[in-house]
C-alpha cells in the first residue's frame, strides 16, 4: 500500500503486572499484542471492540505518546519511533488526538483560547496577533463563537467542550487524528453535531481518521475501514461494508448483535455471548476468544488462528471463518 | 496476613533508622564545640578535652553514630548530666507516667470525636450538626497550652474543683482516687484538640460514605437509616476514621509534651522540657526516639487494622 | 453536596450559556471585572472575609506598631499591675505592670512573622520538590518520599521541639525550624496534585503537540498545583502561628524583651490565680488568628476553583 | 419471530389490561431550589401509566429528570429537592403522602429497583450473602437459613454459576455483569409487583448489555413482572417495552405504545432524536442533528421548552404549554401542531 499515511507494524505493548504485595511476579498484560494495519490519506480506520481490549492503548501507540514494548509505526513511510528531537518534533505536528472524556481533556486552569493557541505557540506558528486571529477562526470553524475565547472549559457543555478539543486538534493543521471515543460521553443529539462536524472538517482539510469505539452505529456511520479488536489482538479486518454486511468473526457478530435499532428494537443478528470478557492479564491460550464463542472446537482451544484473508481484503483470525455466514444468516436465538 | 505485617515491619526499619539518623544529626547541628557548650564557658581547656573524649566526640562521625546507635540498641541512651543517672533508666521511669496521661486521653479523644462526627453527620445540616461543627472548629485550632490553661482558669481557680498540678507520685501514697483527681484536667486538655480533629474527619468521611450509590441502592431497597448509617456507612468509613485516629495520636504525644509542663506532670514531655532548657543533649534524644518509635508504631497498627478490614487486599481475585 | 443536587448542577453549569442567540456576540469580560468577579465570590464568603478582615488589623497593627502602640510595650508601671480590662489600659496590663494591648500589638510582628515566612519559604522549596517528584517518579521520587516518610515519623510539636532545642532560641532558628518541618508537609499536597494532574488527558494532549516535559510542567501542571498549594498554605499558616506559639511557651522563641504571643501566655501561666487574663487574652488572639487563617483557607478554596469563576 | 413481530405481539399484550394501573403518576412535580431564587424544575408535571405485567420505558437525554422521576416515585428525594405537586398512586394508595416509614417497608419488596452502575451499587465491605440475607431479612421475617435457600435461588435464577461460591465473594470479585446480575437478584428477593430501572446497561460492555437485557427480558415474561426502565439509548426501549414516554426539561412531550412512537413519531422532538441516531441508511449524508443545548431547568421558556430548537415552533409554541393531544389510542403528545385535532 503505497498511499499508506500510518502504518501499525506488530505493535506491542505490555505491562508489567506488580502483583500486589506478596509477589513480584512476570506476570503481564498484554495490551496490545502484535497490531498491524495501515490507514490510507483520506480514509477513516476505526478500531472496534470492548473496554480493556486494548484499543486506546493502540491510538495512544499510534501517536507515540507511550513507548511500544515492540514494533513500531510509520508515518509517511518514515519510523516515528526512531525519530528525536526536531524530527520528531515536525511528525507530531502532523497528528493528533481527539479524547472521550471532554472533562478530563481541557486544562481547568485555562482559557479556552490560550488552550487552542498554545499546540500552535510551541511549534511558533506566527506573532500573537496572528496566533489569536487563528483562533477565533479556530472557533467558528468548529461552530462556536470567537468571543468564547476568554472563557474557561467548566462554561460549557460537553458537546461545546468536545468541539473546543476539536479546534485544538486541527490547529497545527494536522494530517491524521486519532479520535479516541469522541462521542460516547454525549447524548444522541449532541454526538449528531460531532459526528457531522468531523465529517465537515474530514472533507474540508482531506482529514484522515483513526476512530476508536465501541459504537458499531456510530463506526458504520463514519468509517472506511473497521479493524475488530477483543483482547489486544485484532480479529477481524475489511471494508466497513463486508464487515457490516458479512462478519466473518463470530465476535464481530456478536457486537453487531449488540446494536439495536432505533425503530424497532429488532437485532441485526441474534447472538448473544455468555459471560465477561476475559482478564487481560491472563487471556485465554490458543484462540483468546474460545472461552465465549459458541462454536468452539477442540482446534480453537490448542491452535490460536491465524489473522488471514477469508476474501479479498477481508481478514479473519478464526479456524471456522468460512462457516461464520452460514451461522450468522441461520441463528435467530443462540446456536 | 503474616506475611503483610512482616513486610510492613521491614519497611519501618529504614524509616525508623532515618528517624533516629535525624536525632542523632540534630545533635551535630549545635552551634560550636559540643562538649564546650554542654560544660560552660567556665570549665578548662583540659576538661573539655577529656569530656570529649569520654562522649566520643573526637572519633569521625559515621563512627559516632554507629556507636550511639549500637548502645541504643542495647538500650544504652547514654547518661543524662543533669540528673546523672543513666538516661534509659530516667526515661523509664517517666515514660509510665507518660502513659497513663496519653491512655487516657486516647480514651477520650477516640470514642468522643468518633461519637460525635457520626452524629454530625447523620443529622447533617441540622442545629445541632452545625454547633456541633463550629466548636469542633474553634476546638481544633485550640494549641494544647492555651486547652490547659483556659481549663485550669475555669475548672481550677473560678470553680475549684480539680487540683491544677501536683502530682508528683503517681503509685504513691494518694491511691487510684488521687490519680483519677490528678488525672482529668491534664487527660481532658490533651484530648480535646484531637477530639476535635477526629470528630471533623468522621463526619467528613460518614457523609462521603452516604453520598455513595449502595448507600442510596440499600435506602431504595428498603434497608433502614438505621441500618445504613450504623452498619453500612460506619462500616465503609472505618478505614479513613482509624487512619486518622492514628495520626491524632501522633498529634496527641505532642500535646502531651505541652499538657505535662502546664500540669507539671512528672512524665516525658516534662523530661523533654527540662533537657531541652538543660541541653541535656542524650535525654532530648532519648525522649524524642522513644516517642517517636512510639508513633511508629501506632501507625503500624493502623495499618494492620486497615488491611485486615479491606476486603479487596483480605481476599483478591 | 448531594449527588442529586451534582447531578443537576453540572447539568446547570453546563446550560447557563445556552440561551444566547448564536449570532450576537458577548462582550469580552475585561480583567478589571474578572478581579471584580473573584471580589464577589470572596465577599459572598462572610467567613473568610471575617478572617481576611482580622488578619488585615492585626497585620496593620503589627507593621505601625510604633505609631498605633498606645504604650511602650516594655514600660514597667508597679501602680497597675495585674490590671483588669478598662480604661486607660484597654486590655489591662500583666505582672510587670506593663500594656498588654501595647505588648500584642509589637508581640504581633514576631508571632506572625514566624507564621508566615516559614510558610512562604518552605512553600517554595516544596513547589520544586513536589514537581520533580510528582512528574518524573522514578527512583528520584522514591528517595524523596523515602526520606520524607522520616520526618512523618514524628509529630510535628515534637520535630519543631527538637529542631529549636538544638538550635537554641532565636527567631531566626524559630524560622528555619518551622520551614524545615513544614517542607514535607507541602511537598506532600504538591506531589499528589502534581500527580494527579499529569494522569489528566489534556497532559497526553500537550505531549502530543510536541510539548517537552519542562513545558508540560510550567504551562499544564503547575497551575494545577499552586491553588492547593495556597489554600494548604493558608491553613498551615495558622497552625504554624499555633507552633511558634507553642515554642516560645515552651521557652524557645526569641529571646525577652522582644515579647511575641506564646511569650505572654507563658509568663501569664504563673499568674493564673491571681490576674487570668494575662494568659487568656494573649490565648484568644492565638486561637483567633489560627481560625481566620482557616476560615481564610476556605474562602481561597472557592475563589481559586475554576468553577467560581463564570 | 423477528423483532417487530415480537413488539407487536407486546403491545397487543399491553392493550389487554385494564383496570387501575398498578402504577399512576398524575402531575408529578419535583422541584430543587438551588439558590435564592433559582428554582430547577427537574420534572415538572409528568403523567405516567404502567399496568401490571408492562414493560413501560422512559428514554430522553441526560437531564431530562428522567432518573428524578424514578427517585420521586421511590420518594428518595433529598434536599434541597422536594415533590411539590401530583400524585403518585401505586396498588392503589397513595404514595406522595405515606410517611417515611412507610415507604421504606414498601421499598424493595413492593418496589423495587436496579442501578445505573453496578460496580458502585453493591457495598465493597460486605459479601454477597450479607447483603442478600440483609435485604430479606430487612422485608420478611425468615430464619437465616430460609433466607440463604431462597438467596441461592434468586442468584442461580438470574443465570449467575456456582452460587454457592458466590455467597463469599466481595463486589470487588465479581465483574460488571456478575455484579449487575446479583444486583437484579437482590431486587427480585421480596417479589416486587414493580421493578424500576434506571439505566441499567449503560455502564456495561456492549455484549454484556446485551446479556442483561435478555435476563430483564426472561424475568419479566416469567414473573409477569411490571418495569419502568429508564434509558438514553432508544434502541434498548424499543427493543424491551411495551410503552414508552418520551421526555424532555421535565416534561413527558410524548407517550403511547413503543411500535407507535417510534415508527411514527409525532412530537418534533421524538424525530429529531430519532433522526440523530446513526444507521446503515445515513450513512454518507450529514445526521440531522438537533441544533442548541436543552434548556436551563431553572430558567424554562414560557411556552413549550422544546421551542427554541424547534424547526417547526410557531408563535403559538412559546405563549403557553401545549396541551395534550391524542393522536392515536394510547398515544398522546404535547405539541401545539396537534391541538385541536382529534
Amino acid at each position: 500500500m503505497s498511499t499508506a499515511l500510518i502504518e501499525a507494524r506488530d505493535l506491542k505493548k505490555h505491562y508489567p503486572l506488580s502483583g500486589g504485595l506478596f509477589s513480584r511476579s512476570a506476570r503481564q498484560v498484554r495490551a496490545v499484542d502484535g497490531v498491524s494495519f495501515s490507514i490510507e490519506a483520506g480514509s477513516t480506520l476505526a478500531l472496534v471492540g470492548e473496554s480493556g481490549c486494548g484499543k486506546s492503548t493502540t491510538g495512544r501507540l499510534l501517536l507515540r505518546l507511550i513507548e511500544p514494548t515492540s514494533g513500531e509505526v510509520l508515518i509517511d513511510g518514515h519510523s516515528l519511533n526512531e525519530m528525536a528531537g526536531r524530527q520528531l518534533r515536525r511528525a507530531r505536528r502532523q497528528m493528533q488526538i481527539v479524547f472521550q472524556d471532554p472533562f478530563s481533556s481541557l486544562n481547568p486552569r485555562h482559557s479556552v483560547g490560550e488552550i487552542i493557541a498554545w499546540p500552535m505557540r510551541l511549534h511558533g506558528l506566527g506573532n500573537e496577533t496572528a496566533i489569536r486571529a487563528r483562533v477565533r477562526e479556530l472557533l467558528k470553524l468548529v461552530g462556536l463563537q470567537p468571543g468564547h475565547a476568554d472563557r474557561h472549559p467548566h462554561q460549557f457543555s460537553g458537546g461545546q467542550r468536545q468541539r473546543v478539543g476539536i479546534a485544538r486538534a486541527i490547529a497545527l493543521e494536522s494530517r491524521f487524528i486519532v479520535l479516541d471515543e469522541p462521542t460516547s460521553s454525549l447524548d444522541v443529539s449532541v454526538q449528531a453535531q460531532i459526528l457531522n462536524l468531523l465529517q465537515e472538517l474530514k472533507n474540508q482539510f482531506g482529514l484522515t481518521y483513526l476512530l476508536i469505539s465501541h459504537n458499531l452505529g456510530v463506526v458504520e456511520y463514519m468509517a472506511n475501514d473497521i479493524a475488530v479488536m477483543y483482547l489486544g489482538q485484532i480479529v477481524e479486518y475489511g471494508s466497513a461494508e463486508t464487515i457490516m454486511s458479512g462478519p466473518r468473526h463470530p465476535y464481530t457478530h456478536a457486537l453487531l448483535s449488540a446494536v439495536l435499532g432505533p425503530v424497532t428494537g429488532e437485532r441485526r443478528k441474534r447472538l448473544i455471548l455468555h459471560g465477561d470478557p476475559p482478564n487481560p492479564a491472563s487471556p485465554p491460550p490458543a484462540c483468546r476468544f474460545h472461552t465465549r464463542c459458541p462454536y468452539v472446537q477442540d482446534i480453537c482451544r490448542e491452535t490460536p488462528p491465524p489473522l488471514e484473508a477469508a476474501d479479498p481484503g477481508h481478514l479473519a483470525a478464526c479456524h471456522f471463518a468460512d462457516q461464520i455466514p452460514q451461522y450468522v444468516s441461520r441463528g435467530e436465538r443462540n446456536p | 496476613m503474616t506475611l503483610y505485617i512482616l513486610r510492613r515491619i521491614a519497611a519501618a526499619i529504614p524509616v525508623l533508622i532515618g528517624v533516629s539518623l535525624i536525632v542523632f544529626i540534630s545533635l551535630q547541628l549545635i552551634p560550636g564545640d559540643i562538649a564546650r557548650a554542654l560544660l560552660g564557658p567556665m570549665a578548662s581547656q583540659d576538661t573539655v578535652q577529656r569530656y570529649r573524649e569520654s562522649l566520643g566526640l573526637n572519633q569521625p562521625v559515621p563512627i559516632q553514630y554507629l556507636t550511639w546507635l549500637w548502645h541504643v540498641l542495647h538500650g544504652d541512651l547514654g547518661r543524662s548530666f543533669t540528673e546523672n543517672i543513666p538516661t534509659t533508666a530516667l526515661l523509664a521511669a517517666k515514660l509510665q507516667n507518660t502513659l497513663i496521661l496519653v491512655t487516657a486521653s486516647l480514651l477520650l479523644a477516640i470514642p468522643l470525636g468518633v461519637l460525635a462526627g457520626i452524629v454530625a453527620a447523620t443529622h447533617k445540616f441540622s442545629w445541632s450538626d452545625r454547633l456541633g461543627m463550629g466548636t469542633t472548629l474553634v476546638l481544633g485550632n485550640m494549641p494544647t497550652f492555651v486547652v490547659g490553661l483556659g481549663l485550669i482558669a475555669l475548672f481550677a481557680v473560678q470553680i475549684p474543683l480539680f487540683p491544677p498540678l501536683g502530682m508528683y507520685d503517681i503509685l504513691g501514697s494518694g491511691g487510684i482516687a488521687d490519680l483519677l483527681r490528678h488525672l482529668i484536667l491534664p487527660a481532658v486538655t490533651t484530648a480535646i484538640p484531637p477530639a476535635a480533629i477526629i470528630a471533623k474527619m468522621v463526619r467528613g468521611s460518614m457523609l462521603e460514605v452516604l453520598g455513595q450509590d449502595y448507600v442510596r441502592a440499600a435506602r431504595a431497597n428498603g434497608i433502614s437509616m438505621r441500618t445504613v448509617n450504623y452498619r453500612y456507612a460506619l462500616r465503609n468509613a472505618m478505614p479513613p476514621i482509624i487512619t486518622i485516629s492514628g495520626l491524632q495520636v501522633g498529634f496527641l504525644l505532642g500535646g502531651a509534651v505541652f499538657t505535662e509542663y502546664i500540669f507539671a506532670w512528672p512524665g516525658i514531655g516534662l523530661q523533654l522540657q527540662k533537657a531541652i532548657l538543660a541541653r541535656d543533649i542524650s535525654v532530648v534524644q532519648g525522649a524524642v526516639l522513644i516517642i517517636a518509635a512510639w508513633f511508629m508504631l501506632v501507625n503500624l497498627v493502623v495499618d494492620v487494622i486497615n488491611r485486615m478490614l479491606d476486603p479487596r487486599l483480605r481476599s483478591p481475585r | 453536596m448531594h449527588d442529586q443536587l451534582a447531578q443537576i448542577g453540572i447539568q446547570e453549569r453546563e446550560l447557563s450559556i445556552s440561551h444566547e442567540e448564536p449570532e450576537h456576540e458577548e462582550p469580552e469580560p475585561s480583567r478589571a471585572s474578572r478581579l471584580a468577579t473573584r471580589w464577589r465570590v470572596l465577599a459572598r464568603d462572610r467567613a473568610a472575609l471575617a478572617g481576611l478582615i482580622l488578619l488585615a488589623v492585626i497585620a496593620l497593627a503589627a507593621i505601625l506598631a510604633p505609631l498605633v502602640s498606645p504604650y511602650d510595650p516594655n514600660a514597667q508601671t508597679s501602680a497597675v499591675r495585674f490590671a483588669r480590662p478598662g480604661a486607660g489600659h484597654l486590655l489591662g496590663a500583666d505582672e510587670a505592670g506593663r500594656d498588654i494591648l501595647s505588648r500584642l500589638i509589637w508581640g504581633g510582628r514576631v508571632s506572625l512573622f514566624t507564621g508566615v515566612a516559614p510558610t512562604l519559604a518552605a512553600a517554595v522549596i516544596s513547589l520544586l520538590l513536589g514537581l520533580i517528584a510528582g512528574y518524573f517518579g522514578g527512583v528520584l521520587d522514591q528517595i524523596t518520599m523515602r526520606t520524607l516518610d522520616i520526618f512523618f515519623a514524628f509529630p510535628i510539636v515534637l520535630l519543631a521541639i527538637l529542631f529549636a532545642g538544638v538550635l537554641g532560641a532565636g527567631l531566626r532558628n524559630e524560622v528555619i525550624v518551622i520551614t524545615v518541618i513544614l517542607i514535607p508537609y507541602m511537598t506532600r499536597v504538591v506531589r499528589t496534585a502534581t500527580m494527579s494532574s499529569r494522569e489528566q488527558e489534556y497532559v497526553e494532549a500537550a505531549r502530543a503537540a510536541g510539548a517537552a516535559d519542562w513545558q508540560i510542567v510550567l504551562h499544564e501542571v503547575l497551575p494545577n498545583v499552586v491553588s492547593p498549594l495556597l489554600v494548604y498554605a493558608a491553613v498551615l499558616c495558622g497552625l504554624m502561628i499555633l507552633v511558634a506559639a507553642g515554642l516560645s511557651f515552651f521557652g524557645l522563641g526569641p529571646p525577652p524583651p522582644s515579647a511575641d504571643w506564646g511569650q505572654m501566655v507563658n509568663t501569664g501561666k504563673s499568674v493564673l490565680f491571681e490576674a487570668p487574663h494575662v494568659a487568656m487574652i494573649p490565648s484568644i488572639l492565638i486561637v483567633a488568628v489560627a481560625l481566620a487563617f482557616n476560615f481564610l483557607g476556605d474562602g481561597l478554596r472557592d475563589l481559586l476553583d475554576p468553577h467560581t469563576l463564570r | 419471530m423477528s423483532g417487530s413481530e415480537a413488539a407487536v405481539g407486546r403491545a397487543a399484550a399491553s392493550n389487554g389490561s385494564s383496570g387501575e394501573p398498578l402504577l399512576s403518576v398524575r402531575g408529578l412535580k419535583t422541584y430543587f431550589e438551588v439558590g435564592a431564587k433559582r428554582v430547577l424544575k427537574a420534572v415538572d408535571g409528568v403523567d405516567l401509566d404502567v399496568h401490571r405485567g408492562e414493560v413501560v420505558g422512559i428514554v430522553g437525554e441526560s437531564g431530562c429528570g428522567k432518573s428524578m422521576t424514578c427517585w420521586s416515585i421511590l420518594r428518595m428525594i433529598d434536599r434541597p429537592g422536594r415533590i411539590v405537586g401530583g400524585s403518585i398512586r401505586f396498588e392503589e394508595e397513595e404514595l406522595v403522602t405515606k410517611s417515611e416509614t412507610e415507604m421504606a417497608r414498601l421499598r424493595g419488596s413492593r418496589i423495587a429497583m436496579v442501578f445505573q452502575n453496578p460496580m458502585t451499587s453493591l457495598n465493597p465491605a460486605f459479601t454477597v450473602r450479607r447483603q442478600m440475607l440483609d435485604m430479606i431479612a430487612t422485608h420478611d421475617r425468615v430464619s437465616e437459613r430460609e433466607a440463604t435457600d431462597r438467596a441461592i435461588e434468586l442468584l442461580a435464577s438470574v443465570g449467575l454459576p456456582d452460587v454457592k461460591r458466590l455467597l463469599n465473594d466481595y463486589a470487588h470479585q465479581l465483574s460488571g455483569g456478575m455484579r449487575q446480575r446479583v444486583l437484579i437478584a437482590m431486587a427480585l428477593s421480596c417479589n416486587p409487583s414493580l421493578l424500576i430501572a434506571d439505566e441499567p446497561t449503560t455502564a456495561l460492555d456492549v455484549t454484556v448489555q446485551s446479556q442483561i437485557l435478555e435476563l430483564l427480558e426472561q424475568i419479566q415474561q416469567q414473573r409477569g413482572l411490571s418495569i419502568l426502565i429508564v434509558s438514553h439509548d432508544i434502541g434498548v426501549i424499543a427493543w424491551l417495552c411495551h410503552k414508552v414516554a418520551v421526555m424532555y426539561a421535565g416534561r413527558v412531550v410524548e407517550a403511547g405504545p413503543v411500535t407507535a412512537v417510534t415508527q411514527s413519531p409525532a412530537h418534533p422532538y421524538t424525530q429529531a432524536l430519532l433522526a440523530s441516531i446513526p444507521t446503515p441508511d445515513t450513512r454518507g449524508r450529514p445526521l440531522s442533528a438537533i441544533e442548541g443545548q436543552p434548556p436551563d431547568l431553572s430558567r424554562l421558556p414560557k411556552g413549550c421548552a422544546f421551542a427554541p430548537r424547534c424547526p417547526v415552533a410557531t408563535e403559538r409554541s412559546w405563549k403557553a404549554p401545549p396541551d395534550l393531544t391524542v393522536v392515536a389510542p394510547g398515544h398522546t403528545v404535547r405539541c401545539v401542531l396537534y391541538e385541536g385535532t382529534p
